[in-house]
């Protein structure tokens, strides 16, 4: 698999000068992974692929708009090149995409490999990338089932449980956006949080304005985060970030029937609408 | 002395159909409770769903969106819009805690002024059922 | 001889400071282990084994967001913040986040002294924990501290199998140390844990001569540029100053900000010194390894790891500096 | 700094006997940059007005908040008032404490009061955020176009002309003239059709302020009233138009002939042909598909296979003139327009829908516009009436009426109102034509609606002796000569079984196919049926929700000759009114683009109902979205979708909105 | 049919009305009576409510024209009349709908034949799982007295072997219990409802 | 060599007695050209025109009985005759809705699963799919073929799988043979299909039109596709002659028995014999017999 990898990625810098692979190396810790940037065909050699390579790398596309750039993603971020080209980030010639079959991820963070799945990847559906040059590894299957348990287990509680749950979630945000930074979807020229004037948002972190915050930045990825997990990954503070992102997912899909990235040509839900639907009303 | 609670309330009223209807409640001396403050749109579609959020944050017991009816909007398509974005966004509050009995989308025309004013007091009556919004 | 105290009798002079102070202390929820006001009730759970907290202590005297004061809605009276009169002992904090106050006081008790710091500070004590967990990460030997370094700290407690021993520095410290809960006994002071060492030398000059290098562009195609690793760090003091229209005021707040985030150093008409990612990147190193030790003398880093472990793709510091001596200039 | 003024209305009672006045302007002259605030009696009256007027020049006001009745209601009046003292008219801001206040809150004096004080407040917080606004004026290009040849079209292009304007009229078809130059008689008077529509016809082709574009199709349509720009597809006649002089030679002489369009298939034309003897302009126009030598360059292009055709080249030949263009390709022609009016009218209901009637299997089985041709003296049998299948003449006729009207299950519940009237005319013309002939008309309604239509009908029944069939058959099938219809006499109850010898089917209307893609370039809406939608249905007839763009006939549903004339005048004469003037005023409340802010993702475009956005490339090469102000009509829709907030809305500004809302917890 | 006495005093809500509209998920205020249904229905010779009629009679109300009547039972279902209705009513339906809503009520002399063979066909299967053809044939000509019924056909059937002289069975005898179970659901759902009344 | 393709099929009750030839040679084509028939062993009547005119459960449960059996052997249903094949159709559409699937599944005593997708498919649909799998033998050329495909094949649209008036996968199957489909307008009228017992003046008036008609067509004999239309047009033909009196003689072959004899298979297993109106005459004129 790797050196299917390295051998591809090799082939198309060799004949994109000046262009860029954009794939995985082995971390620090010399266990787990980390993103790498190949500039020359001589260096694939480090590329690797397992079940640590957690990053979503197609958010460094937005680094590299109209520059060539090849790319190794897994079928959940694939779906982010999708959602990109779809709202005229990116510019599908110029991206090469290697797409790998994903075995599913283990539960990596620095220096320690937990011996479970990714939480992520435990409710995956697609097993193959959405989009992709060039394929590496057998198609899999789709898995049938969507699975909201998660979800489903937040929806069972009370009102007030659920209101003291995200309470305490969101009070322990520190504001560092990091999940804003490593999201896909997240590539406003300056984002609603940072904005004065009109101010959305309070720089105070308290929890009224990480509470708008939290619930601004999950509804600003409505019906078009694409499941890669990463903000989850990455928030220092532990807060389960796709709890929230996956109930919105739920409700596009039911809603609107939607499930964003999967192609890059479908008008988003907040694009257009359809007459005769009647979403749940008030009661 | 006992403190009855007194919701407030903000909405979302388009210009064309329940802003004008909101007044015809009034050109009919219809009256309604108190606790509703209203802020005039173009179109319903103007509502960016982080102005509901914005005015829970601030502290409002409820908010409520009101456009035409499906097919009536003036400018032809921003209450499908509206319904999409509100529809989306109430399952979600009320995910992360807050009722979405709390907010709100109807649809009210020019002529429904009496409908107009059934839908706050309506809405008022739920509101004081709820009590205060747990923080 | 060692002064012991044994972890009921700890546990029991903690239920008696929580009543008279506010107690601070490391609190484990979600698998989240951060340093959290405690009630009395809340001390026996305590879990006195932890390594670091995700986030550093430092918010408690420079906290993540602050109202330095307020103006009436006339627009003319100021209203100083309350501050509680209650003094704070923070119970648990590791010689390496203590240093990293140390590195912080450097800056903000400098004349002039920033106020609302050290009305903080001053009222502080702080009771620290000798590290017998380092991560793999660590390295606070290399920057001049010490798992059980007890420099920066009032009390140092060591764990030792027979009870906690405890070492008491300052006269804050000596007078607040319970001596009728603790007991002399012969057991000497365990020796510290390994902690992997990182060579810095020359790593300064190093720096200075690379300012240039394109490394920092190479790096930062990896980096995200958030904020994690300035908002985990012990000794990462940035702050933001915004107004902030209240109910029936206007606060003047502060808060953390990061030489990483895009806006930083944007400046009336638009001009950013620092436009690219590149540059952001490199400020960081560069204030951890030459400017702050141009300035103090010491290397703005106490060998906590916790950028490291927080960093999403793997940016590391220890990487960085090993990398930057061997740099060809 | 802003200095606000706030003038808090009485309405007489109408307020104050509601809300406590003097505690509102108590309040008010707390409020953040409130410099005056102040009550009056009346503040709509002129002294009120005055009295506004006079505030802000002596405070210096640059801001101003009028709490009285709704904006709905007087926001003009003051907003002229605010111009008048110097000020921006838009720096004003209306709080309504009297239709959402006073007279919906009159039990409670108390709760009343403190509603207005916040609304006061409120729109206080809004107008200290208002910006000066200017209404922009555009210039209208006095010329307009006309879209669709037929009596609507023609009728709209002459009186825009008369009214001393240049019209563009644009047909598709080789002639105008439309379907009423199919048609042979009218109803209810029994007018020869073409008598009537031909002396307009020559007046359009006569007039010099219309140009007529034949042939020629809508390609592309930019722009807003007063401003558009159209890109005109002028189709490849094959005839150099310059040059030939209808003299007619070649459209007599040509060998080929193929299924007349013009007579519904039930005559033939040859390849060179104009559709009819009055077609205007008599020009011909080559048929690719039929055309001897066009097929014979084909298939030299091809590469030579399959059978030769023969190299005819006859028209080229004889005509005397050299008119013949074989080389000329399809041209595309931009002109500007300051109006559009779209006639494109109705095409009859295609009855191969029909399967249980044969789905247009039995040649004996006819639409009622096959009928027309049938009767019409210069149609394909001169006028004798005929059995398609052999030429014999029918004394049996049967119609069926509502064949792709009023049926669901064929996707057309409309009812086509002309099909009565034309099958009564029908039968009488039948009788007229040969007094043996006895018809036989199964209906389900019989509707006449209009200016002695019920009388017409009476003739059908009392002269033409034709025998009326309440219901709708169910099945036509052959049975030797004779077509059968199955039917039920629905006021006997009982199954009717109809041996005939012709059938018609009163075939309905239809809009042309493609009228849903034209709507689409126009901007304008259509409905299920591609019938396009008016800007209201009662007081606004011939306007569309897009300003500048009118409709008018059978394009919009089933109409009748005068009502499709009625129309063309009225579309014509709302041409006119615009052209009345030589600019437009445009509303300022539009939506406007930070190019900084926008990161291009377009969702904008994807939602404006107007087409109003568009997106251009910045120096920095980033693409961003840019607002059509003349287009957009401010809903701000976009505004709403618009993640990063780079698009916003004037004088409804997230800054502006949010301020209202904060302003209620401060 | 039509007389003094057959004034129609209209009733547009009944139990049959709502049933029938139950059955076929439709409002039959839908239609308006152009009578398609009848001018394609191949039967509409020989009844004497014909199948527009029969609508309009349930848009009145008129219950006792409609049990009285044949129709349903001359109905071949074959659905012409639905697949042609300009409304999309399902006629065809409402036929059905009215043979189940007259199930239970005494049959009307001419609708005795209908519901003879429909019972005896049913019972030619009912224990056996599969319909005996023969059996059917000579029960109906017995019970019906049409004793010379298809007599022609029957030497040509027999001697082509086209007749079975014994039931053809299914294996194991799931039919007994389907309608065991189906009379104990009926059943129960009739006291449920007479529960609820 | 060609993929075998696999059904379930449902003989239907007259598979046993009257429409002996036409279960026969639908196997025999079936197996002619690769297409294994999997008949269940304990199949049951569909109920056919009596069971849903009695009660409305009865109506699905019993060709639900057979859906299940095909659901769980994970086959499309087959149905030769066209009565059953409607049954089926809509009982496999009404088992969308949910209460009737909870009915249904209590009367047969099993649990239905949900969403249940239960494929039904004519014998006609099958041939027509498979069509490029006949090696014709003996084209049918010159034989004028009225196809009738009955009332129940094209309608309701909900199950239909052809057009309702003028339905055309029979006149492309017998098209595909080398015989002549002739255009009739009578494809989809109704027999009088099982009043043969109760009304048969009814069935004598509707088919002698049926047969009036497609000889007014041209046709040399009729092609049928359910053993209850069959038995009306051709067992019945006779007595319909007499009635009318007007000798018809238009034979009306199943059409897996032309599909038979274009494949080349023997008359004899075609059971020609079986039929009352004798086709061999116009075999033999038409050079086929």
């Amino acid at each position: 698999m790797i050196e299917t990898i390295r051998n591809k990625a090799k082939e198309w810098l060799e004949k994109n000068d000046g262009g860029c692979v954009i794939g995985y190396e082995r971390a620090s810790d010399g266990m787990t992974a980390r993103p790498v940037f190949i500039y020359k065909p001589y260096m694939v050699g480090s590329l690797i692929f397992d079940e640590t390579c957690v990053h979503n790398l197609s958010k460094y596309l937005l680094n590299r708009r109209g520059l060539k750039t090849a790319i190794v993603v897994k079928p959940c971020d694939s779906r982010g090149i999708n959602l990109l080209i779809n709202e005229h980030q990116l510019d599908r010639e110029s991206i090469y995409v290697i797409g790998v079959v994903c075995p599913g991820m283990k539960d990596a963070h620095f220096g320690r490999i937990e011996d479970r799945p990714l939480s992520k990847c435990r409710v995956c559906l697609h097993h193959t990338p959405a989009v992709y040059d060039v394929l590496v590894g057998e198609p899999q299957p789709e898995t049938a089932s969507r699975d909201y348990s998660d979800v489903a287990r937040i929806e069972g509680i009370s009102i007030h449980e659920r209101n003291a749950f995200w309470k305490e979630q969101f009070e322990r945000c520190i504001r560092c956006y990091g999940c804003r930074q490593v999201c896909a979807g997240c590539y406003c020229q300056e984002c609603f949080v940072d904005e004065l004037d009109p101010l959305w948002v309070g720089i105070r972190s308290g929890p009224e304005d990480n509470w708008i915050w939290n619930i601004g930045r999950a509804f600003h990825l409505s019906a078009r985060c694409i499941g890669c997990g990463e903000c989850e990954r990455v928030c220092p503070v532990g807060i389960p970030l796709m709890l929230a992102n996956r109930k919105l997912e739920k409700e596009s899909a039911d809603l609107f029937d939607f499930e964003p990235g999967m192609d890059a040509g479908t008008a988003p839900p907040f694009a257009t609408f359809l007459k005769e639907e009647t979403l749940e009303k008030v009661e | 002395m006992e403190l009855t609670y007194e919701p407030r309330i903000v909405g979302f009223l388009c210009n064309w159909c329940s802003y004008a209807g909101a007044d015809l409640a009034g050109t009919s001396r219809t009256n309604y409770p108190a606790n509703i403050r209203i802020i005039r749109v173009p179109c319903s579609g103007r509502v960016d769903p982080l102005f509901i959020v914005k005015a829970f944050q601030l502290g409002a017991d409820g908010v409520l969106v009101a456009g035409c009816h499906p097919g009536d909007c003036h400018y032809s398509d921003g209450n499908y819009h509206t319904r999409r974005r509100v529809g989306l966004l109430r399952p979600f509050l009320d995910y992360l805690g807050l009722d979405k009995a709390r907010l709100r989308l109807e649809w009210v025309s020019a002529s429904e002024g009496k409908r107009f004013s059934e839908v706050v007091s309506s809405f008022t009556d739920t509101l004081i059922k709820m009590g205060p919004r747990s923080s | 001889m060692n002064r012991i105290i044994v972890d009921n009798n700890l546990r029991s002079w903690l239920k008696e400071l929580a009543e008279k102070y506010t107690l601070v202390a490391p609190v484990t929820s979600d698998g989240v282990t951060l340093f959290k006001h405690v009630k009395g009730s809340q001390v026996d759970s305590l879990d006195l084994q932890y390594s670091n907290t995700a986030v550093s202590p430092k918010g408690c005297f420079f906290p993540l967001s602050e109202t330095m004061f307020s103006i009436g809605s006339d627009g003319v009276n100021v209203i100083a913040p309350v501050s509680t009169d209650r003094e704070v002992v923070i119970f648990g904090i590791h010689p390496c986040d203590a240093a990293g106050i140390a590195l912080i006081d450097r800056v903000f008790l400098a004349e002039p002294t920033d106020t609302h710091y050290k009305e903080k500070r001053d009222r502080t004590i702080l009771i620290g924990l000798a590290c017998n967990a380092p991560s793999p990460e660590c390295f606070c030997p290399s920057v001049g501290g010490g798992p059980a370094n007890p420099m920066y700290l009032d009390i140092l407690l060591t764990q030792t199998s027979a009870g906690y021993i405890v070492q008491a520095t300052t006269g804050k410290g000596k007078e607040l140390t319970p001596a009728a809960r603790m007991e002399e006994k012969d057991i000497p002071l365990p020796p510290p844990p390994h902690v992997t060492p990182v060579p810095l030398e020359g790593v300064s000059e190093m720096m200075r001569r690379n300012f240039d290098s394109p490394y920092w562009d190479r790096v930062a195609d990896r980096c995200l540029h958030c904020n994690i690793c300035s908002y985990v760090c012990p000794c990462c003091y940035c702050f933001d100053i915004r107004d902030y229209m209240g109910k029936d005021k206007i606060d003047r707040v502060r808060s953390w900000e990061s030489c990483q985030s895009a806006g930083f150093t944007m400046i009336a008409g638009g001009h950013d010194p620092r436009p690219t990612k590149g540059a952001r990147l490199r400020q960081r190193w560069y204030h951890k390894l030459l400017y702050f030790p141009e300035l103090f003398g010491d290397i703005k880093c106490t060998g906590c790891g916790r950028c490291v472990r927080s960093c999403p793709v793997n940016i590391d510091i220890r990487e960085i500096i090993t990398d930057v001596q061997k740099l060809n200039v | 700094m802003a200095r606000v003024g706030v003038f808090i209305c009485h309405c007489g009672t109408n307020i104050s006997g509601a809300v406590d006045v003097a505690r509102v302007v108590e309040a008010a002259q707390k409020m953040p940059m409130v410099v005056i605030a102040s009550d009056n009696k009346y503040t709509c009256s002129e002294p009120g007005q005055a009295s506004i007027r006079q505030a802000i020049v002596s405070n210096k006001l640059n801001r101003v908040v009028i709490a009285a009745c709704s904006p709905r209601m007087h926001e003009p009046t003051f907003r002229k008032a605010v111009s008048a003292a110097g000020l921006n008219p838009y720096l004003l801001e209306i709080a309504n404490i009297r239709e959402q206040c006073s007279w919906v809150h009159s039990h409670d004096r108390e709760k009343a009061t403190a509603k207005a004080i916040e609304l006061v407040k409120m729109a206080v917080a809004k107008v200290i955020r208002h910006e000066p606004l200017y209404p922009r004026e555009v210039p209208v290009t006095k010329r307009a176009l006309v879209i669709g040849g037929g009596i609507t079209g023609i009728q709209a292009a002459l009186d825009i002309a008369n009214a001393g304007h240049e019209v563009v009229l644009l047909e598709q078809e080789p002639s105008i003239g439309g379907r009423m130059a199919q048609l042979d008689k009218t109803f209810p008077t029994l007018d020869c059709s073409a008598c009537i529509l031909t002396p307009k016809m020559v007046d359009v082709a006569n007039h010099p302020k219309i140009r007529l574009l034949t042939y020629a199709e809508i390609k592309e349509v930019r722009g807003f009233v007063g401003n558009f720009k159209v890109e005109i597809t002028q189709k490849a006649r094959k005839v150099d138009y310059s040059k030939c002089t209808g003299c007619g030679t070649c459209w007599q002489k040509c060998p080929e002939k193929t299924p007349s369009e013009f007579d519904l298939g039930l005559g033939k034309r040859p390849s060179i042909y104009i559709p009819f003897a009055q077609a205007v302009p008599t020009k011909p126009v080559i048929d690719t598909d039929s055309c001897r030598y066009i097929k014979y360059r084909q298939w030299l292009a091809a590469g030579e296979q399959g059978k030769k055709p023969p190299e005819c080249r006859i028209c080229e030949k004889i005509c005397p003139t050299g008119s013949i263009a074989w080389d000329q390709e399809p041209q595309t022609i931009t002109e500007e327009f300051g109006a559009i009016v779209v006639a494109t009218g109705f095409q009859v209901y295609d009855h191969r829908h029909y399967e249980e009637y044969g789905g247009g299997a039995y040649p004996d089985v006819i639409s009622g516009m096959q009928l027309e041709r049938l009767m019409n003296a210069s149609g394909p049998t001169g006028g004798e009436i005929v059995r398609p299948s052999d030429g014999t003449h029918p004394k049996t006729v049967a119609f069926v009426c509502c064949v792709g009207s009023r049926d669901q299950a064929k996707g057309r519940t409309y009812c086509s109102k002309v099909c009565c009237m034309y099958t009564a005319k029908h039968a009488i013309m039948l009788k007229e034509h040969d007094p043996d002939v006895q018809c036989y008309i199964f209906y389900i309604d019989v509707r006449t609606g209009g200016k002695d239509y019920e009388e017409f009908y009476l003739r059908t029944l009392d002269d033409a002796g034709a025998i009326y069939i309440k219901g709708r058959p169910s099945k036509i099938y052959r049975d030797g000569k004779k077509m059968i219809v199955l039917g039920e006499d629905a006021l006997m109850g009982r199954p009717i079984e109809l041996a005939a010898d012709l059938v018609v089917l009163a075939t309905g209307m239809e809009p042309r196919t493609g009228a849903d893609k034209l709507a689409q370039k126009l901007n304008i809406s259509y409905n299920t049926y591609h019938f396009l939608v008016e800007a209201h249905p009662k007081l606004r007839p011939v306007e569309t929700q897009t300003d500048g763009i009118f409709v008018a006939g059978a394009c919009v549903g089933p109409r009748d000759i005068p009502e499709s004339v009625a129309q063309g005048s009225a579309a014509a004469a709302k041409v006119a009114g615009l052209f009345s003037s030589d600019t437009l005023v445009t509303d300022p409340i539009t939506s406007v683009v930070n190019r900084e802010r926008c990161t291009g993702c377009l969702l904008c475009v994807a939602i404006c109902p107007y087409k109003a956005i568009d997106c251009e490339t910045t120096r920095d090469t980033r693409v961003v979205a840019v607002v059509n102000e003349s287009l957009c009509k401010g809903c701000g829709l976009c505004v709403g979708a618009c993640r990063p907030k780079a698009i916003d809305l004037r004088g409804f500004t997230s800054q502006q909105i949010l301020e209202e809302v904060n302003s209620l917890w401060s | 049919m039509i007389s003094a006495q057959n004034t129609i005093r209209p009733r547009p809500h009944t139990t049959y009305r709502s049933f029938v509209e139950a059955h076929i998920r439709q409002s039959i205020a839908q239609c308006y009576q152009c009578g398609k249904c009848t001018a394609g229905c191949p039967v509409a010779y020989t009844m004497e409510l014909t199948p527009r009629r029969v609508i309009r009679a349930l848009q009145l109300g008129l219950e006792n024209e409609l049990e009285n009547s044949s129709t349903m039972w001359i109905c071949l279902s074959c659905l012409t009349c639905s697949a042609r209705c300009p409304r999309e009513i399902n006629i065809a339906g409402v036929m059905e709908a009215l043979r189940l809503a007259t199930i239970g009520k005494k049959p009307t002399p001419d609708q005795k034949k209908f519901r003879l063979f429909h019972d005896l066909f049913i019972m030619s299967f009912q224990f056996s799982g599969r319909a005996y053809e023969l059996g059917l044939g000579m029960a109906y000509n017995v019970m019906s007295g049409q004793f010379l019924n298809m007599a022609s056909i029957i030497p040509g059937m027999l001697r082509r072997g086209k007749l079975a002289f014994l039931p053809h069975k299914s294996r194991g005898s799931e039919t007994q219990h389907i309608f065991q179970r189906l009379e104990g659901q009926n059943k129960a759902m009739n006291q449920a409802e007479a529960g609820t009344k | 060599m060609i993929e075998t393709a696999r059904y379930a099929y449902y003989p239907g009750c007259c598979s046993k007695a009257s429409a002996k030839e036409y279960t026969a040679t639908t196997r025999l084509v079936c197996k002619a050209l690769g297409i294994e028939l999997e008949e269940s062993p304990d199949w049951i009547c569909c109920g056919a025109s009596s069971a849903h005119s009695i009660d409305r459960i009865l109506g699905i449960a019993l060709p639900a009985h057979e859906l299940l059996y095909a659901g769980r052997m994970k086959l499309d249903l087959v149905a030769s005759c066209a009565l059953c094949f409607s049954r089926l159709k809509i009982a496999a559409a009404e088992l969308k809705d949910d209460d009737v699937r909870k009915r249904v599944g209590e009367v047969l005593g099993q649990e239905i699963p949900g969403n249940p997708d239960y494929r039904v498919m004519h014998i006609l649909q099958v041939l027509e799919k498979h069509l490029d799998r006949i090696h014709l033998e003996k084209p049918l050329k010159g034989l004028s073929v009225a196809c009738y495909y009955g009332c129940l094949l094209g309608r309701p649209k909900e199950v239909a799988f052809d057009d309702a008036e003028n339905p055309q996968v029979m006149d492309r199957v017998v098209a595909a043979l080398g015989g002549e489909p002739v255009e009739w307008g009578f494809k989809a009228e109704c027999c009088g299909g099982s009043h043969v017992f109760t009304r048969p003046d009814i069935v004598s008036k509707l088919s002698h039109r049926l047969l009036y008609q497609a000889k007014q067509a041209g046709a040399d004999c009729l092609a049928v596709v359910c053993p209850v239309c069959h038995s009306n047009l051709d067992a019945m033909q006779k007595s319909i002659g007499k009635e009318y009196k007007e000798e018809v003689d238009l034979p009306a072959f199943y059409i897996t028995q032309l599909v038979g004899l274009a494949a080349g298979l023997p008359p004899r297993k075609l059971m020609f014999e079986k039929l009352f109106v004798d086709p061999m005459r116009l075999l033999r004129a038409k050079g086929l017999a």
